[in-house]
């Protein structure tokens, strides 16, 4: 067991995407779903006591070794990288389309009142958002959706881990 | 006039517009709309001024809100029952500028999530991990990524080729396809439908071609029930008939 | 010390090459060679005390994290079920099949301007791309086309929903 242990921590280890339980039981094979999952959340716990500067985390999907956030600054020092992955126009066509999906670029330019080509267009390059579809309505637009690349930048383990979209109030009342 | 604010924050006609009901402490449900519309324009005249590029949905918002403005002071008809009461003519303008906060709150609080390549890190694969593509390996690759590539082949042909295999040829196949979908869906699709579905008068152009094109194939018929009535395009051989 | 240990950690798992004392204490800025020299070898000792499935290891003038050697049969597995992304090459003139088919492979070098023998062949292996005819010209050229299961792969439903080049370059306007 002990040796188990060891394999999904380099199984996990070795991945630059989160593992999912699923995909370790393919490889590891006779061990059950339960068992793994008991050995992700030790290693966790591991992690978590030894204060050390990696963390096992469990997002998108599966689990994943991260650093810790507050070293954050130290390794983006290392990179060379500036604390601005997203501009505040992506985040907010990000946003209409994770809490809208499958959504229409016409639909996403309805409720940010600006054109987002742009911004679609740098979520489809950075793999946040992808094509989905078609509408069927006159003229077929594109519709889009997020992928799980998504997930795993903002830290969520599903769609329903998304903050609450405030309801709007009619006006009436 | 004090503007402390820089000019070229805002993300658009309606942040601005909620930037100015905040700064003046107005309740979005009763927006004064002489007070907005005034503010609002001075900040357009500001940013042309400064020679910002001012997008065209900022003029769009100026018209509205001057036509709300308008209607606003026209005084309320005899005889009006509350049902007409009801249709404040702010009403739609305030469920788009709350809509559009919602998502620029939950905008916000994606931001201040712990995020990938920001706030926390993984470990980036060394090149002599990366494996090999394995025959019966899974794919992973995007729609955005075809075509993508797709582009980059037409950006890179030379103007010669680009007239055998232009854009537009591209488009008039398109459509062909889109009009054969539509109409292996629908039996018969009336020609004024089919014109009124393209918004541009380049799309126009091309639905006629593609129409054109596919009665020389053979591959539809136009019909005419009268000689004024209205043209529908069928499929040319019933879809049965084999060989 | 103990937290600059942990950053250390933190900054070898975080680099894709193994990073030297000196490019540590670039980042680290008033820690000396010497100090950082025995964090790493701490850490080292460390791992291999504890008997995980990683291991920290001094390579081409720098440090870095690895799975144990045991475990690579298990990473192997992983890998080979792991989804790759296509090449480059295999990913334009797949495009060309998807908006041009039915089309030779004549046609395909004319459009992309080099020999894609290779590339076609891997899509055939794929499955992503099939033959479909031949042309009546002379020589009658095989005429290739795309296959169901890139409908499936692209999470298409039929052709038609393939995004026109109007759509794309609409966006970067």
């Amino acid at each position: 067991m002990d040796d188990m242990r060891s394999v999904v921590e380099a199984l996990v280890f070795a991945s630059d995407t989160p593992v999912s339980v699923d995909r370790l039981k393919d490889v590891l094979g006779e061990v059950d779903r339960k068992a793994i999952l008991e050995i992700l959340q030790d290693i966790e716990l591991e992690y978590r006591q030894r204060r050390g500067g990696l963390c096992l985390m469990e997002l998108a999907g599966g689990y994943q070794f991260m650093t810790k956030t507050e070293f954050s600054p130290w390794i983006r020092k290392l990179r060379g990288i500036r604390p601005v992955p997203l501009s505040p126009a992506a985040m907010e066509t990000l946003s209409v389309v994770a809490y809208r999906q499958p959504v229409t670029r016409q639909e996403i330019e309805k409720i940010r009142g600006v054109d987002v080509s742009g911004s679609l267009k740098g979520l489809l390059e950075k793999k946040l958002v992808r094509i989905v579809g078609r509408k069927n309505v006159p003229g077929k637009p594109i519709m889009y959706g997020t992928t799980k690349r998504f997930l795993e930048v903002f830290d969520l383990k599903d769609l329903s881990e998304l903050p609450t979209l405030r309801e709007i109030t009619e006006m009436e009342e | 006039m004090s503007y402390e604010v820089k000019l070229d924050i805002f993300e658009g006609p309606l942040d601005l517009l909620l930037y100015l009901i905040r700064k003046n402490e107005l309740d979005i449900y009763n927006i004064p709309m002489a007070l907005v519309t005034e503010q609002y324009l001075e900040h357009l005249e500001m940013m042309k001024a400064l020679n910002l590029d001012l997008a065209g949905e900022y003029l769009v918002l100026a018209a509205t809100l001057i036509h709300i403005k308008s209607r606003m002071l026209l005084p309320v008809e005899e005889g009006t029952g509350e049902a007409e009461e009801e249709q404040d003519p702010r009403a739609e303008l305030v469920r788009q500028l709350l809509e559009y906060q919602a998502f620029k709150e939950v905008a916000l609080s994606l931001d201040k999530r712990r995020m990938l390549d920001r706030d926390v890190f993984k470990r980036v694969l060394p090149v002599e991990e990366i494996p090999d593509e394995p025959e019966e390996a899974m794919m992973e690759v995007s729609l955005f990524e075809l075509i993508e590539a797709f582009k980059q082949v037409v950006e890179r042909m030379d103007k010669e080729d680009l007239l055998e295999i232009d854009t537009e040829r591209i488009s008039l196949s398109d459509r062909i396809n889109e009009i054969l979908e539509d109409l292996s869906r629908e039996q018969s699709l009336s020609f004024s439908d089919l014109l009124k579905a393209s918004r541009t008068r380049k799309s126009v152009v091309y639905t006629l071609l593609a129409i054109l094109e596919l009665m020389k194939m053979r591959v539809v018929r136009a019909y005419q029930s009268d000689p004024f009535g209205p043209i529908r395009i069928f499929p040319a051989v019933e879809e049965a008939t084999d060989g």
